[in-house]
C-alpha cells in the first residue's frame, strides 16, 4: 500500500503568489493514498529538503510528490534527498505547478484548481512507480575529434596527454585549418604558421593520436561511452603507407592550372599536390577532378566527385612513373572503417562567406576586390606572390587600399544578422600588414563599430590608428565603382561628419563574414546534435555548459559553435578535452534506469518492437521454446517507441510505463 | 479573462516529448506566456512513445481535445521517434474522424525547446478552435454516453 | 519621446495609417551604418542625408525633419533601399514624411510647382505629361531632326499615329469622379491659396547648393573631390608632418 | 479432376505434406467448410469456388505446431494474411506449402463480397503452386467508404454509435482474425484498463478503435470480422478507412510483398507533415 | 546575374495589355508604336485601351495627391486589363513601380481593397487583383531566344551602353528579375539582337530625372549629376544609350541637348528605349520607331543601320495563327 507524501513549494511568491498552496495541501491531504501533505516556502532549500527527509521517516512514506518547479530544474535535487533518507530515488514524482501553472495562468482561483489537479495526478501516478536501479555501462576510452583545425588539434593533444587514445579526423589532406592560411595573428603579430606547425607535428608524432586525413564522418551509432563512428576516406590515389613525401610527383605533374584552395583561389597548383609546404601529413593527394588520368572517369561537371568507374583515356601517369616508392594507385576507391569511441569532439570550424552576393562591392567579380582570407594569402610569404603585396589585376603595388568591414555580418538582408566578431581585429591587422608592406601607402578602414573586446585588442586598434596612420572612417561602404583607369572609387559616408565621402583606391578588401561550414547541418543530423538558426551548433547551456551538447558524450570546440578568434578556439578545445577526460576518468557510466523491458510470458515474438528500435537494442531470444523479444539494457536509450508499438503491452518502459501514463492522464 | 468564462475552457490533454516540447512548455512558463488553464500536460520521453490507444482513451475520458507535440522532424533526440509518431498519429486521426470525432479535436504539431511562445499560441488557438464544440455532445466521452 | 505617427498626419485616412506604422517599424531597425548616405546621389550634391533623417526620427526630432529643406531633395532613386542591410524602404518613408510636412504646412511651394504642369493635366486630359513642348531648344532640335515644325503632334502624324492620344470621355469622367470623391480635386483647387511655411536648412548650410548653383558651367567632377579633401586632407598632412618630425622622413606620397 | 485437386493429391501421396487445409462440401449444412485432408484419395472432394469465404490463414499457426508440414489452399486475402504472419514470425515458411488458385471472388449471403472489389491480389502473394492466371490491381475504390465520407462528424457518430451499441463484446471479430493472435489481448488486461470490459458504448467504441488501430497497415482486408459479427456490425469499414490512408499516404499494400515491413514499423523519414492532416 | 526562379515564373501570353506611359504618348511616341509593331513579331499581341490614363502613381511621389486618391486611380487602370483577362506590360519603371506596389498593397490588405472597391463600384468597376504586372524588360528577357531567332537585321557592329534606371532594379531588389548592382538582362537582350555592349563607370548611377523640373524643379542639382553620367557614357563611345524607362530617356536625351546649348559640354549620344532597339533588330520601319521625336539625332546610328545586311532566310513565323491566350512556348 502506497503511502504518498506530498510537498508543495511556495517558491517564494512565484507559486504562492498565484496558487493557494495551503488549500492545495489540504485538499490533496484528503486523498486515500496520501499519507502526509504539507507546503513550505522553498522546498529546494536545505530546510525544505530536511522537511522532506524527516517526513519520510516520521510518516513512513514510501512515495514522494514534490509540487514545485519543472522536474528539469530540481528533480535530481529531491531524488538525492529521498535517497539519503533511505528511499529509492525513483519513488518520487514532481508536479510542475510553477512553469506550467502559476506562471501561465492569469486567474488565481483557476491556478489553484489546476495546481490541485496536477498534484492529484502525480500522487496517483507515483503510487504506480517502482523502485529502480541505475544501469551501469562500460566506457570505450577513445575519443574521436572531428576537425583538424587549431581547436581540434588542441583538444586532441590535451586528451592524448591525458593518456587516452584519440582519432583525429580531418576532411582536407592536412591538419591546420584556417589558422594555417593566416599570415600573422593579432594582437601580437606573431607568425601564424610558426606557432601552429609545431602543434601539428606534435599531434602527428603523439603516440596516442591517430590522424585520419581526407576523411569525413559518415555515420554515428551508439551512445555516450559507446559510440560507433563510421569514417569514410575519399580516394586520394596516393598510398599513405608507402609515400615518402619526397614531392617528386608534384614536380612532374603536367596539370598546372588547378585553382589553389589553400591560397583562397588566388594561386594555381598541380593536379597532384600537398596543400602547403608544412602540411601534416605531407602526403600529396591527386585531385581526381583535374588529373588527366582520372578526370574522364568522373562526372562531366568538374565539381562532381562521383565515380563513373575508371576508364583512363589520357595515358599521362607521370606521377606513377616518377614515384620512387610506388605509392601512386589510380584505382584507389577510398576506404571506410568503423571505430568505437566513448566521446566525440566536434571542431569543424567555419567557412568564409562568399562576397559574390555583394555586387555593389563587385565581390568575386572585380579582380582587386579581395576577401580577408585572400588578402592573408596575398601578404603571406608562402602565398601565391611569395609575400609581395600586389594587385592581382596588374601586379602593381596598391598605393591606396580600403578595408570594408561588416561584409555579410550585421546584414539580415544579404548576409547574416550576427556580428562575426573577429573582423574588426583582423582588419586592423590587415591594415598594419599593408603599412608594413607599403609604408608610403594609405589605408582606410570603413567601419560601423570597432569591436575589440579582448586582452590588448583595443591597444592594437589604437596602434593601427595612431602609429600607423590607418584612416578609420565610421560609415559602411555604399558601393564600389570600377573606373576606366582600373582604380576603384569607394563610396561611403563619414557619419561622424555627416558627409558622403568617396575614396579612389587601388585595392579593396572585404571583411567577409564567418559562417558555418556548408555541411554543418548534415553533420549535426548525423551526430544528433542541434544547431541554431544561423547554422552554428548549439551548446547545452549558453553559460554553464558551453562545450557540451544536448547529446551526452558529444562536445563542441571552436568556431563551429559560433564565430571565434584563435585564443577562444584554443580555450574551447582544451575545455572540451577536459570534459572528455573527466568522462573517461570513470570506469563505468551510470545510465538512467529508463529502459524498456519485455514480459516474455506475454510477448508474442512478433518483433515489431525490434523493427522500430532506433538503437537496435532489441534482440530475439528463445524462452521456454518460444521466440521472444529481449532488450539489451546497455543499448536502450529509453525512447519508448517499442512500448508504444507493442500491441498487447508486453513491453514496459521504466519511468513511463503504461500504468504511470494511464494514471497521469485519467481525469 | 474572468474566472467563469475560463471555466468553460475546453479540457485539453497534451502529450509532450521531454526533450523539445516539454522544455518548450517550461519556456512558455519562464517567459510568462499565459494560456488556458485547462491544459493538462503529460510528459513522455518521446512523441514516439505516444500510443494511439492513449489518445482514444483520452476522448473516452471526456477530454475535449488531445494535443501531441514532439521535436521537429530531424531533431528527434532519439533520432527517429517523431517519424514513427507521425504515422501513428495520422492513423489515429483517421480512425477517430471515421467514427465521428471531429478532426479539429486533435492537434499534432512540433514544438522545439526554444518555441515557448509557439507552445502558448498552440494551446490558446487549439482551445479557441475547440470552443466551437461547446454544447455539442462529446463523441466517445464516457459520462456523455452513460445516459 | 518620439511622437506617434498619427500626430504627423492629422486627418490622414485611417485605412492608410498602417503605411506610417510600417514605416516607423522599419526605421526602428536602422543601425546607423550610413550605407544609404554612402551611395545617395542627392547626398553627394547637397546637405541631404537619409541616415541623419532616420536618426532624428528615432530620437523624436520629427519637427526638425519635416521642417527641413533637405526633406525635399530625395528623388526616389531607391538606392538606399537597395543597399540597406535592414531592408528599410526609405524612399517610401520620405514620401510619407512629405505628407507629414504638408500637413504641418511645410513644402507647399514644392508641390505647387507640380500642380499646373502635371496634376492639372492629369485632371484635364488623363495624362500627366502634356504634349506641348515648352523648351524651345528641344523643339528646334526635334524640328531639325524630323523635318516638321517640331511639335510632337506633327511627329506623331509623320509616324502615322493620330496627332494626339485622346483618353476617352468615359475614362476622364471616371478619374474626375475618383478625384472628387477622394478629395484630390479640392486639394488641387485649394492649392493656390496654400501658404507654404518657410523651410530651414536643418542639415547644413545652403552653401552646399549655392556652390552648385553657380550654374552648369563649372566642373562638376570637383564635387566628389572637394568631399575627399574634406576628409583625409588637412588632418592627414598634419599627421604626416608630426610623424616626419619624430621619426625621420616617412614615405609620403600624394 | 482439377489441377488443384491433382496437385493436392500428389503432395499428400508423396508425403510432401502431412495435411492439407482446404474446403469441402458438408451436406449437413449444405455449404463448404474448412477441412483438413490427410489422404490423397480425398483430394477429389476439395472445393474452391465463391463459397470458400473463410480465411484459412487463421488456422495455420496452430496447425504448423501440430504437423511439421501443412499444405493450405489460399485465396488472395488469405495469402496476404499469411504474408504478415510470416513477417511477424508467427509461422515458419518451411512448414507451409501454399497452393494458390486464382480467386474469382467469394459470396457472402448470396452476394459478391464487398472486399473482393478492393482486392489487390486475387492470387495469394505467397504461393508454392499457382493455379490460373495471377491478377493484381493497384486501385481500390473502397466504395463502402463513400457513404461515410459524405457524412458530417455528427452523422458519422450517429451511425457508428448505433453500430457499436449493438456490440456484445463476444470478440468473434478477434477470434476470426488471423492477425489478432496476442496471447493476452489488451482488451483482457486488468492493469491498466485501457478498454473496459463492460458493454458501455464508450467501451465498445474503444474496443473497435483499438482493434482497428492494431490492424492498421497489417489488415489483409479478408472481411472475416464483419462476416463473423453476430450483430452485423460493419467492422471492416474501420479497417478500410485506415487502409485507404495507408495506401494513399504511405504507399503500402499490406501483405502484398513478403519482404516488406508493415508501414507502421518502417522508418518514414520522407513523409510530409501533411499525413497528420489527411482527412477521410 | 538574372534570377532563374523569377524568370521561370514569368508567364508570357499571346495577348497582353500595353500600358501606355504618358511620356510615351506625349514625348516619345516611338516607344508605343515600336511595341505595337515589334511585339507581334515575337508572338505577343499588344492590346491598348483608350480608357487607360496616367498610372497615377506619379502624382503620389510628387505628393500632389495622396495615396487615398491615386490608389483607386491605379486600381481603375488595372481593371481595364482584368476586364479583358489580360496581364499588364508596363514600359516605364514608374508605371511598373506604382502599378505593382499599389496592387500588392491592396491585395495584401483586404480592408484597403474594400475601400478602393467602394469607390470603384460607383463607376461600375471592381478591382480583383488578378492581373500580373510585368515590366517590358521581363517579357523581352523571357523571349530573348525568340528575339534571337526572329532578328531580321542583326545589329552587328553597333555598340550600345545600357542604363537600367532606378525604380525597377533598386525598388524591387528582391523581386526584380536581375541583381540591383550588376544586372545583365538588357545586355543579354542587346546581344540577342546581334549588337555589342559597352561598359561605362556610371552605369548604375541614376539619370537624375527625379531631381529635374520633372519632380522637384531642382535642375541646378540635376544637371551636374546627369552630366557626370553623360560624360561617362561619352567616354564609352557608344552609338546609343539603351534605357528601359521613358523618363530616363527624356532626362538623358533632353539634358544632353540642354547642356550642349549651354556650351557645358558636347553630348551627341542618342538615347533609345529597349523596345525601340528590339524594333530595329526585328526590322520595324525606323520611322515607326519615332526617332524623330528625340532631341539628339539618330542620323549616325541609322546610317550604320541602313548599311547592315538583312539576315537572309530570316524565317518569319506567323504567330497570329496561335490560339488565343495560349502560352507562347519559350525555349528554356
Amino acid at each position: 500500500m502506497a503511502r504518498v507524501g506530498v510537498f508543495i513549494c511556495h517558491c517564494g511568491v512565484n507559486i504562492a503568489g498565484k496558487v493557494d498552496v495551503a488549500r492545495v495541501a489540504e485538499i490533496i491531504g484528503r486523498m486515500p493514498e496520501v499519507a502526509f501533505s504539507t507546503d513550505y516556502k522553498f522546498m529546494c532549500s536545505s530546510p525544505g529538503q530536511k522537511l522532506v527527509a524527516d517526513a519520510v521517516k516520521e510518516h513512513g512514506l514510501n512515495r514522494i510528490v514534490v509540487a514545485a518547479c519543472s522536474p528539469k530544474m530540481h528533480l535530481p535535487t529531491f531524488q538525492k534527498t529521498i535517497a539519503k533518507s533511505g528511499l529509492n530515488q525513483y519513488l518520487i514524482s514532481m508536479a510542475n505547478i510553477r512553469e506550467q501553472c502559476s506562471w501561465v495562468t492569469l486567474d488565481s482561483d483557476e491556478a489553484t484548481e489546476k495546481a490541485i489537479d496536477l498534484v492529484r495526478r502525480q500522487a496517483k501516478r507515483v503510487a504506480h512507480q517502482d523502485p529502480l536501479e541505475d544501469v551501469a555501462v562500460a566506457i570505450e576510452k577513445t575519443a574521436v575529434v572531428i576537425g583538424g583545425g587549431v581547436s581540434g588539434i588542441q583538444a586532441a593533444l590535451d586528451i592524448a596527454d591525458g593518456g587516452r587514445k584519440v582519432i583525429l579526423v580531418e576532411k582536407s589532406p592536412s591538419l591546420g585549418g584556417k589558422m594555417a592560411q593566416l599570415d600573422e595573428t593579432f594582437p601580437t603579430l606573431d607568425c601564424s604558421q610558426c606557432i601552429l606547425t609545431p602543434k601539428m607535428v606534435e599531434a602527428a608524432q603523439h603516440p596516442n593520436i591517430e590522424i585520419r586525413a581526407n576523411t569525413t564522418v559518415k555515420k554515428v551509432g551508439g551512445y555516450v561511452g559507446n559510440f560507433e563512428v563510421t569514417l569514410e576516406r575519399r580516394p586520394t590515389c596516393v598510398d599513405a603507407t608507402r609515400c615518402i613525401a619526397c614531392g617528386l610527383c608534384v614536380t612532374k605533374c603536367p596539370v598546372r592550372d588547378v585553382p589553389d584552395e589553400f591560397n583562397a583561389g588566388l594561386g594555381k597548383r598541380r593536379a597532384i599536390a600537398t596543400p602547403f609546404p608544412q602540411a601534416v601529413p605531407a602526403i600529396p593527394v591527386i585531385d581526381r577532378r583535374y588529373c588527366l588520368r582520372l578526370k574522364d572517369s568522373l562526372g562531366h561537371d568538374p565539381k562532381s566527385q562521383e565515380d563513373l568507374g575508371h576508364v583512363p583515356r589520357a595515358k599521362c601517369g607521370a606521377c606513377e612513373k616518377i614515384c620512387p616508392a610506388g605509392a601512386i594507385n589510380y584505382d584507389d576507391k577510398g576506404a571506410e572503417e568503423t571505430v568505437k569511441a566513448g566521446a566525440i569532439v566536434v571542431a569543424t570550424g567555419y567557412q568564409e562567406m562568399s562576397p559574390a552576393v555583394y555586387t555593389e562591392y563587385g565581390g568575386a567579380t572585380y579582380p582587386d576586390v579581395l576577401t580577408g582570407l585572400q588578402f592573408e594569402r596575398l601578404v603571406s610569404s608562402t602565398g601565391p606572390t611569395g609575400g609581395h603585396l600586389v594587385r592581382p589585376s596588374d601586379g602593381k603595388e596598391p598605393q591606396t587600399i580600403v578595408f570594408v568591414q561588416c561584409v555579410g555580418s550585421r546584414d539580415p538582408s544579404k548576409g547574416h544578422e550576427y556580428c562575426s566578431g573577429i573582423c574588426c581585429m583582423y582588419t586592423a591587422k590587415h591594415a598594419l600588414l599593408y603599412k608594413h608592406h607599403v609604408p608610403s601607402g594609405q589605408a582606410y578602414v570603413c567601419y560601423i563599430d570597432v569591436r575589440s573586446p579582448g586582452k590588448n585588442y583595443e591597444q592594437f586598434i589604437r596602434r593601427a590608428i595612431e602609429e600607423e596612420d590607418v584612416r578609420y572612417i565610421r560609415g559602411r561602404v555604399g558601393k564600389v565603382q570600377r573606373r576606366a583607369d582600373g582604380r576603384y572609387r569607394v563610396f561611403t559616408e563619414d557619419t561622424l561628419v555627416g558627409r558622403p565621402v568617396s575614396i579612389d583606391a587601388d585595392m579593396v578588401v572585404l571583411a567577409s563574414a564567418v559562417e558555418p561550414q556548408s555541411d554543418a547541418a548534415s553533420l549535426a543530423q548525423t551526430l544528433g546534435i542541434s544547431y541554431d538558426a544561423d547554422g552554428f551548433y548549439t551548446e547545452a547551456h549558453p553559460k554553464l555548459k558551453p562545450v557540451e551538447t544536448a547529446t551526452a558524450g558529444v562536445f563542441l570546440a571552436g568556431a563551429c559553435q559560433g564565430p571565434k578568434d584563435i585564443p577562444a578556439s584554443v580555450q574551447q578545445g582544451s575545455a572540451a578535452a577536459a570534459k572528455v577526460l573527466a568522462l573517461f576518468a570513470n570506469e563505468t557510466l551510470r545510465k538512467s534506469p529508463q529502459v524498456a523491458q519485455v514480459d516474455s510470458s506475454a510477448c508474442t515474438g512478433c518483433l515489431t518492437c525490434a523493427y522500430v528500435c532506433h538503437y537496435s537494442a532489441i534482440e530475439e531470444k528463445q524462452v521456454a521454446g518460444r521466440q521472444v523479444a529481449f532488450v539489451v539494457a546497455g543499448k536502450c536509450q529509453g525512447c519508448g517507441a517499442c512500448a508504444a508499438a507493442c500491441k498487447n503491452k508486453a513491453v514496459t518502459l521504466a519511468q513511463f510505463s503504461d500504468d504511470e501514463v494511464f494514471e497521469e492522464m485519467m481525469r | 479573462m474572468s474566472a467563469p468564462e475560463m471555466a468553460k475552457d475546453p479540457k485539453i490533454l497534451a502529450f509532450l516529448c521531454r526533450w523539445c516540447s516539454y522544455a518548450g512548455a517550461d519556456l512558455a512558463g519562464t517567459s510568462r506566456f499565459s494560456y488556458p488553464s485547462n491544459v493538462r500536460i503529460v510528459q513522455v520521453p518521446c512523441s514516439g512513445r505516444v500510443d494511439p490507444v492513449m489518445i482514444f482513451k483520452a476522448f473516452v475520458e471526456g477530454y475535449d481535445g488531445v494535443l501531441v507535440a514532439g521535436c521537429h522532424p530531424g531533431d528527434c533526440h532519439y533520432g527517429t521517434g517523431n517519424y514513427h509518431a507521425r504515422r501513428k498519429l495520422a492513423v489515429a486521426r483517421r480512425l477517430l474522424e471515421t467514427v465521428g470525432v471531429h478532426p479539429d479535436r486533435m492537434f499534432f504539431t512540433w514544438v522545439s525547446a526554444a518555441e515557448g511562445r509557439k507552445f502558448a499560441e498552440v494551446c490558446t488557438t487549439f482551445a479557441e478552435s475547440l470552443k466551437k464544440f461547446a454544447g455539442r455532445p462529446k463523441t466517445l466521452a464516457r459520462e456523455a454516453l452513460a445516459k | 519621446m518620439r511622437e506617434s505617427p498619427i500626430d504627423w498626419l492629422p486627418g490622414f485616412d485611417k485605412k492608410f495609417s498602417e503605411l506610417t506604422h510600417r514605416m516607423v517599424k522599419d526605421l526602428e531597425k536602422c543601425m546607423q551604418c550610413g550605407k544609404c548616405t554612402a551611395q545617395c546621389p542627392a547626398a553627394k550634391l547637397s546637405s541631404y542625408n537619409p541616415r541623419q533623417i532616420i536618426r532624428d526620427l528615432r530620437i523624436g526630432n520629427v519637427e526638425k525633419v519635416i521642417s527641413s529643406q533637405e526633406l525635399w531633395l530625395c528623388f526616389f532613386c531607391s538606392g538606399c533601399y537597395a543597399v540597406c542591410p535592414q531592408d528599410i524602404n526609405f524612399p517610401f518613408a520620405i514620401a510619407m514624411l512629405r505628407y507629414a510636412a504638408l500637413a504641418k504646412g511645410y513644402g507647399w511651394e514644392e508641390v505647387k510647382k507640380i500642380k499646373d504642369p502635371y496634376a492639372q493635366d492629369y485632371y484635364d486630359t488623363g495624362l500627366s505629361v502634356s504634349p506641348d513642348e515648352k523648351n524651345l531648344g528641344i523643339r528646334a532640335e526635334v524640328a531639325k531632326n524630323s523635318g516638321t515644325d517640331g511639335r510632337i503632334g506633327s511627329v506623331r502624324r509623320k509616324m502615322g499615329l493620330p496627332e494626339k492620344r485622346v483618353v476617352s470621355d468615359k475614362a476622364l469622367a471616371e478619374i474626375r469622379f475618383i478625384s472628387d470623391a477622394t478629395g484630390m480635386t479640392d486639394l488641387l483647387k485649394g492649392m493656390e491659396k496654400k501658404k507654404g511655411v518657410p523651410k530651414k536648412w536643418n542639415y547644413g548650410s545652403p552653401a552646399d547648393l549655392v556652390r552648385i548653383k553657380r550654374g552648369p558651367h563649372q566642373k562638376f567632377q570637383d564635387i566628389d573631390d572637394t568631399r575627399e579633401s574634406r576628409d583625409p586632407g588637412e588632418v592627414r598632412s598634419q599627421k604626416l608632418e608630426a610623424r616626419s618630425q619624430k621619426s625621420g622622413p616617412a614615405g609620403k606620397k600624394e | 479432376m482439377t489441377d488443384l485437386q491433382q496437385k493436392a493429391r500428389e503432395l499428400l501421396d508423396q508425403g510432401e505434406i502431412d495435411a492439407l487445409l482446404a474446403w469441402k462440401v458438408d451436406p449437413a449444412i449444405d455449404d463448404v467448410r474448412p477441412t483438413l485432408f490427410k489422404k490423397g484419395d480425398d483430394a477429389a472432394e476439395i472445393v474452391f469456388d465463391e463459397r470458400c469465404v473463410h480465411n484459412l490463414a487463421n488456422y495455420l499457426p496452430t496447425l504448423t505446431v501440430r504437423y511439421n508440414r501443412v499444405g493450405v489452399v489460399l485465396k488472395g486475402c488469405d495469402g496476404r494474411s499469411l504474408t504478415t504472419l510470416l513477417i511477424e514470425h508467427r509461422i515458419n515458411k518451411n512448414s507451409i506449402v501454399a497452393l494458390a488458385p486464382a480467386c474469382e471472388g467469394v459470396k457472402v449471403n448470396g452476394a459478391r463480397a464487398q472486399k473482393c472489389d478492393d482486392c489487390p491480389t486475387a492470387t495469394s502473394p505467397v504461393a508454392d503452386y499457382e493455379f490460373g492466371t495471377r491478377k493484381a490491381k493497384d486501385d481500390a475504390e473502397f466504395k463502402q467508404l463513400e457513404r461515410i465520407e459524405k457524412m458530417s462528424s455528427e452523422e458519422r457518430w450517429q451511425f457508428f454509435s448505433e453500430q457499436f451499441a449493438k456490440c456484445r463484446r463476444c470478440y468473434a471479430c478477434r477470434q476470426v482474425c488471423p492477425l489478432c493472435y496476442c496471447e493476452l489481448c489488451i482488451a483482457d488486461q486488468p492493469e491498466p484498463r485501457w478498454i473496459e470490459p463492460s458493454r458501455k458504448l464508450s467501451a465498445n467504441a474503444m474496443w473497435h478503435l483499438v482493434r482497428a488501430y492494431h490492424l492498421a497497415g497489417r489488415c489483409s482486408d479478408c472481411g472475416e470480422c464483419s462476416r463473423a459479427c453476430p450483430e452485423g456490425i460493419p467492422i471492416r469499414l474501420l479497417n478500410i478507412a485506415v487502409e485507404k490512408l495507408v495506401r494513399e499516404q504511405f504507399g503500402a499494400r499490406p501483405g502484398t510483398k513478403p519482404d516488406e515491413l508493415p508501414p507502421l514499423v518502417t522508418l518514414a523519414k520522407d513523409d510530409s507533415d501533411e499525413v497528420m492532416e489527411e482527412h477521410l | 546575374m538574372p534570377r532563374k526562379k523569377l524568370v521561370e515564373d514569368i508567364r508570357v501570353s499571346d495577348r497582353m495589355f500595353l500600358f501606355q506611359p504618358c511620356v510615351g504618348n506625349n514625348k516619345y511616341p516611338g516607344i508605343i508604336s515600336a511595341a505595337q509593331d515589334a511585339m507581334p513579331k515575337l508572338g505577343v499581341e499588344m492590346v491598348t485601351s483608350d480608357e487607360q490614363t496616367c498610372c497615377g502613381g506619379f502624382l503620389t511621389f510628387t505628393n500632389v495627391a495622396q495615396p487615398t486618391s491615386t490608389m483607386p486611380a491605379v486600381a481603375r487602370n488595372l481593371c481595364l486589363a482584368e476586364e479583358q483577362n489580360l496581364d499588364v506590360v508596363a514600359f516605364c519603371n514608374g508605371c511598373h513601380t506604382f502599378l505593382t506596389e499599389f496592387s500588392h498593397f491592396m491585395n495584401d490588405r483586404p480592408p484597403v481593397k474594400g475601400v478602393v472597391n467602394v469607390i470603384l463600384s460607383m463607376i461600375g468597376r471592381e478591382y480583383k487583383g488578378t492581373a500580373h504586372i510585368y515590366h517590358i524588360i521581363e517579357v523581352l528577357y523571357k523571349l530573348k531566344d525568340r528575339i534571337a531567332e526572329q532578328v531580321q537585321v542583326p545589329l552587328t557592329g553597333l555598340r550600345f551602353a545600357t542604363h537600367y534606371g532606378c525604380h525597377y532594379l533598386n525598388g524591387f531588389k528582391k523581386t526584380a528579375i536581375d541583381d540591383a548592382f550588376m544586372p545583365t538582362v538588357m545586355e543579354e537582350i542587346i546581344r540577342a539582337c546581334g549588337a555589342e555592349v559597352v561598359e561605362y563607370g556610371e552605369n548604375r548611377a541614376c539619370c537624375g530625372t527625379g531631381l529635374t523640373q520633372v519632380i522637384l524643379h531642382k535642375e541646378e542639382l540635376a544637371l551636374p549629376h546627369t552630366k557626370r553620367k553623360l560624360e561617362s557614357i561619352k567616354q564609352a563611345e557608344a552609338d546609343a544609350v539603351v534605357v528601359q524607362c521613358p523618363y530616363c530617356q527624356a532626362q538623358l536625351d533632353r539634358m544632353s541637348q540642354k547642356l550642349n546649348s549651354r556650351k557645358a559640354g558636347d553630348f551627341r549620344t542618342p538615347t533609345m528605349h529597349i523596345i525601340q532597339l528590339v524594333g530595329l533588330a526585328l526590322g520595324v520601319d525606323p520611322v515607326r520607331l519615332g526617332f524623330d521625336a528625340h532631341a539628339i539625332p539618330f542620323d549616325k546610328l541609322l546610317a550604320k543601320y541602313r548599311k547592315l545586311p538583312k539576315r537572309d532566310g530570316a524565317h518569319h513565323k506567323d504567330t497570329k495563327t496561335q490560339s488565343r491566350k495560349q502560352e507562347v512556348e519559350v525555349p528554356a
